[in-house]
């Protein structure tokens, strides 16, 4: 873990609210981590927590949503600016340990930190579901690793019309691992506990130290107070007070 | 080069550069990313005589340049300090600061008792609690109240006791100076500024203790002239905490009469600040010609 | 479009923003810029009974996110502005409100009488100066103090009295009750944060008076919480001020309790930002599907 | 007088911490005035004054030194950013009264007003003479404009060696105008005065409104307070207590 000053490769819009972000870093991370990211003359205090969305020989991708000030301030950042990065923080996916086929359920921007453990992964045992409200993006990243991929849209503009939920046979997998709006992730939580799936979930908090040291992002789970930051952002589902 | 090196208390601290209560765990966690031995001092997460789970509901919320938080003291516990976590800041040899925090005079006591009977400098005494007894008020506000807290608190420690002040006191001034007559061997200020946030789409308070506090950038002005007025006030020394992010910052506070500063939310802001903040006062004192660093205390 | 006139000591504001005491002037220049009478009302410069030059030395100096000044009132006396500035301010039928200081209980009456013959709407009267007879502190530090104060004036008054609390005040909640029972008819708050700055280099203090007024959007959330505790505590309505710079800041205090907002730091961020606060407002009411703003005043 | 947000058409540096940029405006400035400007999205709060160094059919150039925070933050805007500007402030010359013989003193980064001035005056009657400390910047901007430029450095790397003070001689002006350190004014105002000299000064104070409303500007003269961003920036000599 390091904090390190670093430059932007590239920053551009993918959708409406959503960029994609490469940096240069000498952090070697791993798929679920993420990093605390600030750009260096930005008028906000505290750095936001962003996913790994992809690396690849020193280069770090981050996708991310335009969501207030901080964010907003992200996606005017141009091409060469300098900015800060505190990382690779949290537990990430301990991915060679998943067991027989698993589903990966991403919902909107929560399908960010799911793309680089989807290429970690054996393709042939990988299902990628991923649902959107109404435009759809790194659908074809995900594509591109080889795995089945999903798509389900609210307004029906891509893929199936509906929610990604109502596209899995559960059944099928002995793992699941999911990442989006609360609501969506409590539902298969749900689904994965009654049918004895095993099933991982990356929470977000409001954050200030990323480290652990703040105690300013903890989630209840019946072995007490978790940090996210640290001993997250993956948990399992079990574990959670939901 | 200039001596940066400062005596508190009989103590000698390498640098005048403290992690301040709160924000930096037990120091293990920011040892990742640099050595925590570059500090002068650490003071401990605020602990409780009894483990604390802390608030529900959101702990953190970002203000202009400031921070306000309600974590509600999470904490494991003295007994559990001093069993687990002692052993590992002892590696690091700088000086310990157990923050300690309670509820009712007796949690002060006896969380006392068990610390004097362990490895830490120096015990911090936070009166920012609130005070069971007074109806939820904390002990900090008034001087006569804090005047007895710390008068007790003294008779029963064995190490040296600094006591925090918080900057929602009636009087600064009034409020050093009582603790100064109670006995406190130091005093370190500020703790958080009393403050409020509201959700308007929720129309709800964003904490659910509705007032939280205030830390970062925005407050520095305010506990530099705190620091100064009770500076003025008392003879034993201070320990400065406010919004510092820089050396420079860090220069004021010592030149406005602190012997020590404490780093709490810039390190949220630049996780590696702390060997930056050293750095610059030593760079400061080098260009400005000046030999040793104990000479700018309290000048101004 | 939701309703945004308030009624606030029985006048109709046609919204609930107005500009702050001593950031606005008599509001001459700001209309160079935009239609000043797009406000609910204007808090005019603070008036002394005689001319005041103000203060010597550095009278601004910008903090994060905040801003420290040591103006000094100087103002051209409560008979210039009643002769020169008040003809002006009423062409642009907005709620005047004259903003009274003074260091004597004398100085204050007989700037209220004065007044009272005046086209003025509100008096506002500014209880953070420096109290001459009890050796310098201010008036509204102390809770009997204040007190005595508001008592004489609001007899002596024939307008509408609102008593502006200084966040120094050892106790909002008392300060407020105090001033309640003294009859004051509202208040507004909070004034300027006592704060300090140094300039390391010069090893001198910034300003020559030491200390100095912190405002803007650094100390939003004390203001914010201030502003609650008054609200919690008193039947008189309340002016909510202290770093508000958009639309969202100012429903904020008008959900903590606050009828009428005022604007002080922000129009130097952004000279022509109280239409868009104005504007803001308006938006954010629309979107909730909130018909009268009157509907989220102390809401919580 | 406006607060337009505009746009940087360009921002480059032309000397060690010497930048000059340019933007667009709807306004229409006189020289001497100044605005008060910011970047969008600058972690300061208030905007800085700067003079107007240049103006042509819409394009205002300021020429700018980074001093502190703000004016670094400047110099890292990109072309095409948003800035705001308010403006034009302040009294300005009344160049049209000047009669004879003029001369024009800048020193450093005092030389910024005075460019757009010269520019107005009839260059057959006008002479230039600026000082700096070892680096020249806009020389040959002055150059160009026909006036008669003379240069001064304290290293000598260029133009005379020594103070721009020195080589002037006094009585060949009937108008003399200054701007630069305050050491350099003062000298030159009291040798005017007292050779009975006309003299204008451009003044420098902290500022926040800058339109006159906030009292935050005061400088001392014989009529009582005057605010530099209103009643100044230019005063006349006689006027001032120095
Ligand atoms: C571990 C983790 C990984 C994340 N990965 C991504 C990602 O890859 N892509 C992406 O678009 N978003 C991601 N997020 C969410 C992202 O951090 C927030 O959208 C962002 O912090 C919002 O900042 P803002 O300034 O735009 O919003 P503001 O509301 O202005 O932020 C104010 C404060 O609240 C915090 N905050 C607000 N919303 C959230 C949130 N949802 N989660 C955490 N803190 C929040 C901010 O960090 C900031 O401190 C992640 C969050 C976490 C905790
Ligand atoms: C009417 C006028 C015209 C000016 N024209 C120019 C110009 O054309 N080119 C140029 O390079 N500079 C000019 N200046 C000076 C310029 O405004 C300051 O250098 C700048 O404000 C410094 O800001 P900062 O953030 O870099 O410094 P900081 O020291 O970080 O600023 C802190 C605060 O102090 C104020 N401040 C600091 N120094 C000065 C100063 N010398 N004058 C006024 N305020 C100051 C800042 O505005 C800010 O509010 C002018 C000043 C005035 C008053
Ligand atoms: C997240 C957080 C937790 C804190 N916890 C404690 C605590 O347990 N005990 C204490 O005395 N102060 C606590 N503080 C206060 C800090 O130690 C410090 O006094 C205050 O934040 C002001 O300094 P700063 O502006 O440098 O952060 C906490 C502050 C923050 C931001
Ligand atoms: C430059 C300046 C001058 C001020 N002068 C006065 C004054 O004369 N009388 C007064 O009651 N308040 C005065 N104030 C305080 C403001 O009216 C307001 O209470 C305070 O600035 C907090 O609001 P803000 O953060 O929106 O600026 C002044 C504030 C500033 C910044
Ligand atoms: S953000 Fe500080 S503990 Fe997680
Ligand atoms: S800057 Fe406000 S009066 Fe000049």
């Amino acid at each position: 873990m390091r904090n390190e000053t670093t430059i932007i490769l590239n920053n551009s819009q993918v959708a409406d609210d959503i960029f994609r972000m490469t940096v240069k870093t000498k952090s070697i991370p791993q798929p679920g981590q993420f990093f605390m990211i600030k750009g260096l003359y930005g008028d906000y205090l505290l750095p936001r927590p962003i996913s790994v969305h992809d690396y690849d020989d020193g280069k770090l991708v981050f996708l991310y949503r335009v969501n207030g000030h901080g964010t907003k301030m992200f996606s005017e950042m141009k091409q060469e600016s300098a900015i800060q990065l505190l990382g690779p923080l949290g537990n990430g996916f301990d991915y060679e340990s998943f067991q027989g086929k698993t589903a990966i359920i991403g919902g909107g921007i929560g399908v960010a930190p799911l793309l680089y453990l989807v290429k970690k992964l054996d393709s042939k045992n990988t299902d990628v579901f991923l649902g959107f409200k109404d435009e759809v993006y790194a659908v074809d990243d995900f594509i591109r690793t080889g795995a089945t991929v999903k798509v389900a849209t609210e307004d029906g503009r891509a893929g199936e019309k509906g929610y990604v939920t109502d596209l899995i046979d559960y059944s099928k997998y002995k793992t699941v691992i999911t990442c989006g709006p609360e609501v969506m992730m409590k539902k298969i939580i749900k689904s994965c506990i009654e049918k004895k799936i095993n099933v991982l979930a990356s929470l977000e908090e409001r954050m200030a130290c990323g480290v652990g040291a703040c105690l300013g992002c903890v989630t209840k789970t019946i072995h007490g107070n978790k940090r996210v930051c640290k001993d997250g952002p993956i948990f399992d589902g079990r574990d959670l007070i939901i | 080069m200039a001596n940066i090196s400062v005596d508190f208390l009989g103590i000698n601290f390498k640098n005048p550069i403290v992690a301040a209560s709160g924000t930096f765990g037990f120091g293990e966690e920011y040892h990742e990313i640099y050595d925590v031995g570059l500090l002068g001092g650490i003071s401990s997460k605020g602990l409780t005589l009894k483990e604390k789970q802390g608030n529900e509901g959101i702990r953190l919320w970002e203000t202009p340049m400031g921070l306000m938080n309600s974590i509600g003291l999470q904490n494991p516990g003295v007994e559990s300090f001093i069993a687990a976590e002692i052993p590992k800041m002892k590696k690091h040899k700088n000086i310990i600061i157990a923050n300690l925090g309670g509820n009712t005079l007796e949690d002060y006591l006896e969380g006392i008792r068990l610390l004097n009977h362990s490895g830490v400098d120096i015990i911090e005494l936070n009166i920012s609690c609130p005070n069971v007894k007074a109806g939820g008020m904390a002990f900090g506000i008034k001087a006569e109240v804090a005047y007895e807290i710390v008068k007790k608190t003294k008779q029963a420690s064995k190490k040296p006791l600094m006591v925090k002040l918080s900057p929602n006191a009636e009087n600064m001034t009034d409020m050093a100076l009582a603790c100064e007559a109670a006995g406190a061997d130091a005093l370190s200020l500020i703790n958080t500024l009393n403050a409020m946030a509201i959700d308007i789409y929720r129309r709800k308070p964003v904490f659910n203790n509705i007032y939280a506090g205030l830390s970062g950038p925005a407050i520095k002005p305010i506990a530099l002239r705190m620091v100064h007025q009770a500076a003025k006030a008392v003879k034993i020394p201070i320990c400065g905490i406010g919004g510092i992010s820089s050396g420079k910052d860090a220069i004021e506070f010592m030149m406005a009469g602190a012997t020590l500063v404490q780093i709490g939310t810039a390190n949220f802001v630049k996780a590696d600040i702390i060997p930056d903040i050293i750095e610059e006062i030593q760079i400061f004192l080098d260009k400005e010609g000046i030999r040793d660093i104990k000479e700018i205390i309290g000048i101004i």
